[in-house]
């Protein structure tokens, strides 16, 4: 295959000035953060603006990135020394971290317009708004930075964002929970990627991509397995991947566009961004490129069965975004073309799952917040536009032909089964599942009878909520045709992540592809009879043990209770404990021989003369002893 | 031969020095110490006659004196503290302890 | 001296006048009370006492400043070398801050003779007598505390340990308030300091028997020249070590300290506490040196083990203390043990000489320190008189702020804490004792005085961080006197904390030359 | 221009004057500006510092000042400042005018806990004297004034604890007081130990530099003053004096103790262990790393089950400590860097935490956690800096301290991997301890006995907004700190005679997993 273009200084023009993408939402937020209340009126406002600039840079800079001959367009340059002699703060503009900033800005700039009427009511939505511009500034640190440790800090800094965004209603405790949990498990991740850094820095002498990606071949393989295992810890962590997957669906306590934007579209594929930019140790290292296949099949898997069985829609599409990062880290662990599909997947993904989400919220809202697939139905005619966007969103997603889904996530399948069958066909049965999970929700939501709770008077969104979901389900429908076919995308990539031999060519007809579909359509009819056509109960029945353990999402909280937090309590009552009897206890209970030691000492001095006398001749007596001893020897 | 009279100083020492420590009596008790001073005499007298200088005799003098002296503030000591307690025993002059 | 030709002997009178004019204040002193009417005496004692511990202390430093003297003076009997020189100025000090102390009625008892509580004892008060045989008393005491360093020969050195001690005895009974306890006090050190001086005593018989003399400087020479007696030499020296520890208060010898100490009238107190320590110390190192210099393998495993046990018995045995005085009787049992290991740090020469001024610089700054420490003692006050029990002196930093803030500073002397005296004492001695190959001993001393450290903070969290007593202790209206001393203790602390070079340079002369032989 | 004897007696002249004041608003008024004073002057020296200067031997120490002190014992005055003093005297002096501020009422005897009214004159002179102090004992080049300074230092901050402190004042006053004396007192006989074997007749550091060659005598020197610092640091397992100090001190105290005084025992670990005592240190650093890796944890975790707030910042900073350790003795110039930056970093992040959970305690008169809940919907401002605080107390990126341990961690892989690894969980635990306290104190319903809190008020955003500025903008840019810290520390090492104290890229050939 042909490796990566190299890196090239860069200074002037748009590019130069690209960094202001970072630095506009961040005053955004600071704006809004210091100006409290005094700018309650115009702060939404304000967000979008700072948004929507940052859109435009990350245009222009596109625009001039095409400018450029292929070769040409990885463009890095530093703002300034951060940490002198190890890293510094630099930008890098290649066809990776572009895509990655046109999709943030984007896709965030059309939430932030959403949120205005989703957030309209409450009376924090400054706060609201001075989040997401946080959010925006640090997921653009995070993929537009040239080193790792740069790309650390937007990674800590989005998941602050999450942290707040998640308990922006922290009155809750649920939410607060939630945020507390999510940070946590993120730092999990976290802990891995910062271990992987050091070794990057110990081995290479640098945590430049510039510097250490060119020596990648160098490093022993063990090494290498090991930063691509780390690394892969820390994807796990923000991804939401096996077996730090069990954040994501409690994340979704936050608002709805937090939801789309932050746990849908944008922050949790940043694991994938982190895998496919570390492309050259893991291409060096096979193994490490198995286990990220693995992982990304099983949680495929695992979301995809979970979204089976959950009624709360929010819990259902967060399931399903488990399963869809799943099949973008499958991707990201195939090589250059597996990158190029789950990076396009990654991108119609962010689009129709956002929409979805939106959608989602859009119904909350008409529905007075009510989550529960359980009380909706026959929304349909009451929402038109938000049924339609939701419906194409829902299309794109189970891979519907021609719509995006169709085209990205067939490739990643397709590729994957010419890389190892087994874990391919894995991927062809998840397929299926969300045909079904899929269909489900769909069928619950907007068909079949209303079982709507009596005070529910749902009604369409404003256009400020709709326009955006009109927006998305457009990228839905063509974004992904316009991605795969003649392998543009591929080209556009090429320099960033390199190019294989011979390109892929899209194969309409293929036996994954049709079986693929077959499974599907399988599994929306099976959808159908049972949520479409048949009674749905307000009430979850109990169901089957399988239903039982999906709902619980395959008892990954239960597993963490038992092996990490009850134990984790244990252990630190055992330390409190040992610290204050133990250490302390020493201490002080030294303090108190002593003092007993000088009270029972102190009985000695009877008070009566003649026993000082004794005391005095039995002294006499021993030091005469003494120094007879001590003289004769 | 002079041993004999060091022996003797030295049991008067002990002597009195069982006495301190045996006797009630504040007089008696000082009289003990007051017995050892004079065990200390023997010794000087004995240890002069045996390096066949003065100085032994000399000092015994100094010491009889400075004993006298010590009669004089022990007495009168003992005179207060039994006027105020009717009661010359050492041992009910116990309130300083511990 | 050699009894077989008499000469005429040849005293020189410049050198001993310090002695000479508290010698002879004293007897006028006792002309006084003879002769004088009643209300005239105390105006006469008080300047007469002051006066005689004044000019003794110029003649003194007459003395030192026209060079040190290179042998004994008065036929070998009395070595006024530095040494000397240096602990006389120092008790000259000490004791003219004690005697202003003395200058307050309401301490000492109107009529010794009188019963308490008798009809006469009442007649006394009403009529306002003041024993004031006190001033001749503490002038002879002074004048033993001269001597007994200085004393050069055995004998000299037992009538000096005398002299000092026959009228501290007295001086303890004279207490106006508690005068059960202040008798008590007197009766067991009068009876304890005589057991102690028989021990001495003997030891001197027994050295007089090896060594045919009791000169000091004889002394050491016989170690080298007889051989044989050796039983002789060690139990001597062992009984007359006996007889010195005793006066320091070393332990197993310290039983008397804290009673008397209580006991006693403060003012005396603080006499004892401060002086008798130096006398003693000066005593001590010049028997010890001069005399067994030559021994000291043989005594300085003794002396460790002294060492050791003074320092933890007094750090430890204070903990539990909950009388002040009783308190810092203690806390002078550990300083003292502290100091027995500069005793022990000798080497060569300079190594000596350099413990030697350790020695004398600690001396200097702990007497200060602790004279001003009673000074405050006895402005504490309830209707029983001072309000010895700790309990009494919860929350006094609220009642009396500046008072308490000074005597928590003479405590954290006492602890050692840098930029106070008491500090760059400790330092000095042990480095003299690591500089002597004693490192186990100072590490002992250390641990120790974190020990002592624990009571000393507990008067201190007494009087800031609890809240006073409602019938807390009234502090009085300090006499003239006694604020003086508080002061000047308080300053010498301070100074001797922070420019100690000065003391210490004058340390260092005083010992450069060691005891002359 | 004596600019450190200056800066020693600003405040100690204005100890004074502020004990003589008449009224107590006046005194307040007038310690703060001396500490202002102060702070400006430790700005104009820290302008006029050089550096680069700091690389040779000569001009190591700037504006140095010697002048005999004690000559009989080799004592000097001797004074000066490189690259980690200055930074250290720098954070003492800013944090000094916060804390006063900050302290304002802490003597009024005002507030939901009502303590008893004391002395506010002696609390803010007492502070002052503390200030001087503290800038002594980080200019000292004498080792002797340096233990003078560590001993006195202790007087002061025993009586702010004692007679200005909570309800367990007393005893946690005396067990801070002796817990350090003893370790001083150790100390003090190494000091003694090192004075007469060296036989140099002086105390000045820089002729003490590899004076002793024994191995024997320096592992006892070393250990001498190793326990003295290991106590003030305090490292485990000798840290259980700083949860009952830090929790009884008032507020301002506790910021002080943390924050500076405990500094000097880390502070004293780089420059007098590691440079006195080069060998003995090699020797030691498999223990220290072993003890600094185990209190990271175990501090973490301990703190994890606290009750109370102010317990639970003390924990956390035993952890931190641990961190800081672990780099001094990781001996690269990484950690070196990153240890010293962590000393002031933390001053500040546990500064704001302490001085947040102060206005807390001191609105609703109690330290325990489970009193608290939901205060975000009534003091929002008072519930996001003390989540900025704590945020950077978890270290996260954007925040001073992230750098500082990000290069401790960094520092300390190069050449020990698996305490490095270990110690990194570290970043785990902070965000639980972290985030369940700020949960259960800030988030949540809004508990009855919080309603109605007051928000920050103009005051106390004075003193949380500079440290939280600072914390930010050293979070972004660091290179200034660093660039002086960097030639100080590496000349540190050199005199530890390290080879490769520079991280060696290990490409091709294996990196060997730990020591």
């Amino acid at each position: 295959m042909e490796s990566p273009a190299e890196i090239i200084p860069h200074s002037g023009g748009v590019i130069g000035v690209s960094w202001l993408m970072i630095a506009l939402p961040l005053i955004g937020a600071a704006v809004l953060l210091l100006g409290g209340r005094r700018t309650d009126r115009w702060g939404h406002l304000l967000g979008v603006a700072m948004s929507l600039a940052s859109f435009v840079v990350a245009v222009a800079s596109f625009m001039e990135l095409l400018g450029l001959d292929p070769e040409q367009r990885r463009r890095a340059y530093e703002l300034y020394q951060f940490i002198p002699g190890v890293a510094d703060m630099g930008i890098l503009i290649d066809p990776l971290s572009i895509s990655f900033a046109l999709l943030i800005t984007g896709v965030g700039s059309l939430i932030h317009i959403y949120s205005i009427g989703y957030m309209s009511h409450d009376p924090d939505r400054r706060r609201f708004f001075a989040y997401l511009n946080l959010f925006v500034a640090a997921m653009l640190l995070l993929v537009l930075s040239d080193n790792y440790v740069g790309l650390f800090i937007g990674w800590e800094g989005v998941g602050l964002a999450s942290y707040l965004l998640i308990g922006f209603w922290q009155f809750k405790p649920s939410a607060a929970v939630a945020a507390k949990k999510a940070f946590i498990v993120n730092r999990v991740g976290d802990f891995g990627l910062l271990i992987a850094i050091f070794t990057v820095w110990t081995t290479f002498g640098s945590v430049a991509f510039g510097e250490v990606f060119g020596k990648a071949g160098e490093a022993s393989q063990n090494t290498l397995t090991a930063i691509g295992l780390l690394l892969l810890l820390g994807a796990c962590g923000k991804s939401a991947q096996l077996p730090l997957q069990s954040w994501l669906l409690d994340a979704m306590e936050g608002p709805t566009p937090v939801s789309a934007l932050i746990h849908a579209a944008t922050m949790v594929t940043a694991g994938v961004y982190l895998v496919v930019r570390s492309g050259a140790f893991f291409e060096a290292a096979p193994t490490a490129q198995l286990v990220v296949t693995i992982v990304g099949v099983a949680t495929l898997l695992a979301g995809a069965i979970i979204g089976c069985a959950k009624d709360d829609i929010k819990k259902g599409l967060a399931g399903s975004t488990m399963s869809q990062i799943g099949y973008m880290m499958l991707g990201a662990g195939l090589g250059p073309v597996g990158y190029t599909f789950a990076i396009a997947h990654l991108i119609t993904h962010g689009f129709f799952k956002a929409n979805m989400f939106l959608g989602a919220g859009s119904v909350m809202h008409g529905m007075n917040d009510e989550v529960d697939m359980r009380k909706y139905g026959g929304l349909f005619p009451v929402m038109r536009i938000t049924a339609i966007t939701f419906i194409i969103g829902y299309l794109a997603i189970i891979g519907f032909p021609l719509l995006s889904g169709y085209f990205t996530k067939d490739g990643i399948i397709e590729t994957a089964i010419e890389h190892n069958a087994i874990l391919g066909w894995l991927a062809v049965v998840g397929a299926g599942i969300t045909g079904f999970y899929m269909s489900r929700m769909v069928f619950m939501t907007f068909f079949g009878k209303r079982r709507w709770a009596d005070d529910a008077h749902p009604h369409e969104s404003p256009a400020v909520m709709t326009v955006p979901l009109i927006i998305l389900s457009i990228g839905s429908i063509f974004l992904g045709g316009f991605l795969v076919l003649d392998n543009r995308f591929m080209q556009f990539l090429a320099p960033a992540v390199g190019r294989p031999e011979e390109l892929p060519v899209f194969h309409f007809v293929s036996p994954a592809g049709l079986a693929t579909l077959a499974l599907v359509a399988v599994g929306a009819v099976f959808a159908w009879f049972r949520y479409g056509a048949a009674e749905v109960p307000r009430v979850a029945p109990r169901g089957s043990f399988l239903t039982t353990f999906a709902r619980r999402d395959l008892y990954g909280d239960a597993l963490n209770e038992a092996l990490f937090m009850r134990p984790g309590q244990w252990l630190t009552r055992i330390a409190v404990f040992f610290d204050n009897r133990g250490i302390d206890g020493l201490v002080n209970g030294l303090a108190a021989a002593i003092g007993g030691t000088s009270g029972r000492l102190r009985r000695v001095q009877t008070g009566y003369v003649r026993s000082y006398a004794l005391s005095i001749l039995f002294g006499a007596a021993v030091v005469v002893g003494a120094l007879l001893y001590v003289g004769n020897m | 031969m002079t041993t004999h009279y060091l022996v003797l100083s030295a049991l008067l020492f002990a002597i009195g020095a069982i006495g301190v420590l045996t006797r009630r009596n504040a007089i008696v008790v000082f009289m003990c110490v007051e017995l050892m001073l004079n065990a200390c005499n023997l010794a000087f007298v004995t240890f002069a006659r045996q390096h066949g200088n003065l100085d032994g005799q000399l000092i015994a003098f100094f010491v009889m004196v400075v004993a006298a002296a010590e009669v004089v503030i022990g007495l009168a000591i003992i005179v207060m503290i039994f006027r105020t307690r009717r009661s010359a025993s050492v041992d009910d002059a116990s309130l300083l302890k511990y | 001296m050699n009894g077989t030709t008499i000469t005429a002997p040849t005293i020189e009178y410049a050198l001993l006048s310090p002695m000479l004019i508290v010698f002879g204040a004293a007897i006028i002193g006792v002309l006084v009370e003879a002769f004088a009417p009643r209300y005239l005496r105390k105006s006469i004692q008080m300047p007469l006492t002051l006066l005689a511990l004044l000019g003794a202390f110029v003649t003194t430093v007459l003395a030192a400043s026209n060079g040190l003297p290179t042998t004994a003076a008065a036929m070998g009997a009395v070595a006024v070398d530095g040494p000397s020189l240096f602990i006389w100025g120092i008790i000259l000090i000490l004791a003219f801050i004690s005697a202003l102390l003395i200058n307050d009625d309401e301490q000492f008892v109107a009529q010794a003779a009188a019963v308490p509580g008798s009809v006469d004892e009442e007649e006394a008060v009403r009529s306002g007598f003041a024993q004031t045989e006190v001033y001749p008393l503490l002038l002879f005491a002074v004048g033993g505390m001269l001597l007994f360093p200085a004393s050069n020969d055995l004998l000299v050195m037992f009538v000096a340990l005398e002299v000092m001690s026959l009228p501290l005895y007295l001086l303890c009974g004279l207490a106006r308030r508690r005068r059960l306890l202040s008798q008590e006090a007197s009766v067991k050190y009068f009876l304890l300091g005589a057991f102690s001086s028989a021990f001495f005593l003997y030891g001197m018989a027994l050295l007089y028997g090896y060594a045919g003399s009791v000169d000091l400087k004889a002394i050491s020479a016989a170690l080298g020249s007889v051989s044989g007696q050796d039983t002789l030499l060690f139990v001597g020296v062992a009984m007359l070590a006996v007889g010195l520890l005793f006066k320091i208060g070393a332990a197993p010898f310290q039983a008397w300290k804290p009673d008397v100490y209580q006991g006693a009238p403060t003012a005396v107190t603080a006499l004892m506490a401060s002086t008798v320590l130096v006398a003693a110390f000066g005593a001590l190192l010049r028997v010890f040196w001069v005399a067994l210099g030559n021994l000291d393998w043989d005594w300085r495993p003794l002396m460790w083990g002294v060492a050791i046990l003074t320092m933890i018995v007094g750090a430890v045995l204070a903990i539990t203390q909950t009388d002040i005085k009783r308190m810092l009787a203690y806390s002078s049992i550990a300083h003292a043990g502290f100091l027995l290991t500069g005793v022990i740090a000798t080497g060569t020469a300079e190594q000596n000489s350099s413990a030697l001024s350790a020695i004398l610089f600690y001396l200097a700054a702990y007497g200060f320190t602790t004279v001003g420490a009673f000074a405050v003692v006895t402005m504490v006050r309830d209707a029983g008189g001072e309000a010895g029990h700790l309990s009494r002196w919860a929350g006094l930093g609220k009642r009396a702020p500046v008072l308490a803030g000074i005597f928590a500073f003479f405590l954290l002397a006492f602890a050692g804490i840098p930029l106070t005296s008491g500090f760059f004492g400790k330092y000095a001695v042990f480095t003299a004792a690591v500089g002597g190959g004693a490192l186990p001993l100072v590490v002992v001393g250390v641990v120790s005085s974190a020990i002592a450290a624990f009571f000393y903070v507990r008067v201190i969290v007494l009087m800031f961080f609890n809240e006073p007593a409602a019938d807390g202790p009234t502090i009085a209206a300090p006499s003239v006197g006694t604020s003086a001393v508080v002061a000047l203790a308080a300053a010498a602390t301070v100074v001797l904390g922070v420019f100690p070079q000065p003391v210490l340079t004058l340390a260092d002369q005083a010992a450069s030359a060691l005891f002359i032989r | 221009m004596p600019w450190l004897s200056t800066l020693m007696a600003v405040p100690v002249v204005g100890a004074v004057g502020v004990s003589l004041v008449k009224s107590d608003k006046l005194a307040k008024q007038l310690a703060l500006a001396v500490s202002l004073v102060v702070l400006a002057l430790t700005g104009v020296m820290a302008a006029r510092f050089d550096p680069a200067l700091g690389a040779s031997k000569e001009t190591r120490f700037q504006f140095a000042e010697v002048y005999d002190w004690i000559p009989r014992f080799g004592v000097h005055y001797g004074v000066g400042v490189d690259g980690i003093a200055l930074v250290l005297i720098a954070l003492s002096a800013i944090l000094v005018p916060i804390v006063i501020l900050a302290s304002w009422h802490d003597a009024d005897g005002t507030g939901a806990a009502a303590p008893p009214k004391r002395s506010v004159k002696t609390y803010f002179a007492l502070l002052l004297v503390l200030e001087a102090m503290m800038i002594g004992v980080f200019a000292a080049t004498d080792v002797f004034l340096f233990y003078v300074f560590f001993e006195a230092m202790l007087i002061p901050m025993y009586f702010m604890i004692g007679s200005y402190g909570g309800a367990q004042r007393s005893y946690a006053a005396v067990k801070f007081l002796l817990y350090s004396l003893f370790g001083g007192l150790l100390m003090l006989v190494a000091v003694i130990a090192l004075y007469v074997i060296a036989e140099k007749n002086t105390f000045m550091f820089p002729e003490l530099i590899g004076v002793i060659q024994d191995p024997t005598t320096q592992k006892w020197l070393f250990l001498g003053f190793f326990i003295a610092f290991a106590v003030k640091a305090p490292l485990w397992p000798f840290h259980t004096w700083l949860p009952d100090a830090a929790a009884q001190a008032p507020a301002g105290a506790a910021v002080l103790l943390v924050g500076v005084l405990d500094k000097v025992g880390t502070y004293g670990m780089l420059r007098f262990c590691l440079e006195l005592f080069p060998d003995a240190a090699k020797f030691f650093t498999p223990l220290v790393i072993v003890l600094s890796v185990i209190g990271i944890v175990y501090g973490a975790i301990v703190a994890i089950g606290q009750t109370d707030m102010k317990r639970l910042i003390a924990y956390t900073s035993i952890s931190h400590f641990g961190f800081i350790a672990l780099g001094v003795f990781a001996m690269t110039t990484d950690a070196g860097a990153g240890a010293t930056l962590y000393m002031v970093n933390h001053g500040f992040s546990t500064g704001a935490l302490f001085l947040i959970a102060g206005f807390l305690i001191y609105r609703r008169g109690s330290s325990q956690i489970a009193d608290y809940g939901g205060v975000q919907k009534v003091a929002p401002l008072l519930a996001g800096t003390f989540l900025i605080a704590g945020l950077s107390g978890l270290s996260l990126p954007g925040l001073s301290t992230f750098v500082s341990e990000f290069m401790v961690l960094l520092g300390t892989y190069e050449r020990y991997v698996v305490p490095a690894v270990i110690a990194t969980t570290g970043v785990i635990l902070a965000a639980v301890y972290i985030l369940w306290m700020y949960q259960r104190t800030m988030n949540g319903p809004t508990a009855e006995a919080v309603k109605g809190l007051p928000d920050l008020n103009i005051r106390e955003r004075w003193v949380v907004g500079p440290l939280i500025a600072v914390i930010i903008a050293l979070g972004f840019f660091p290179k200034p700190a660093l660039d002086i810290i960097n030639p100080a520390v590496d000349h540190t090492l050199s005199n530890v005679h390290i080879d490769n104290v520079h991280v060696n890229p290990a490409v091709a050939e294996k990196k060997g997993a730990g020591q």
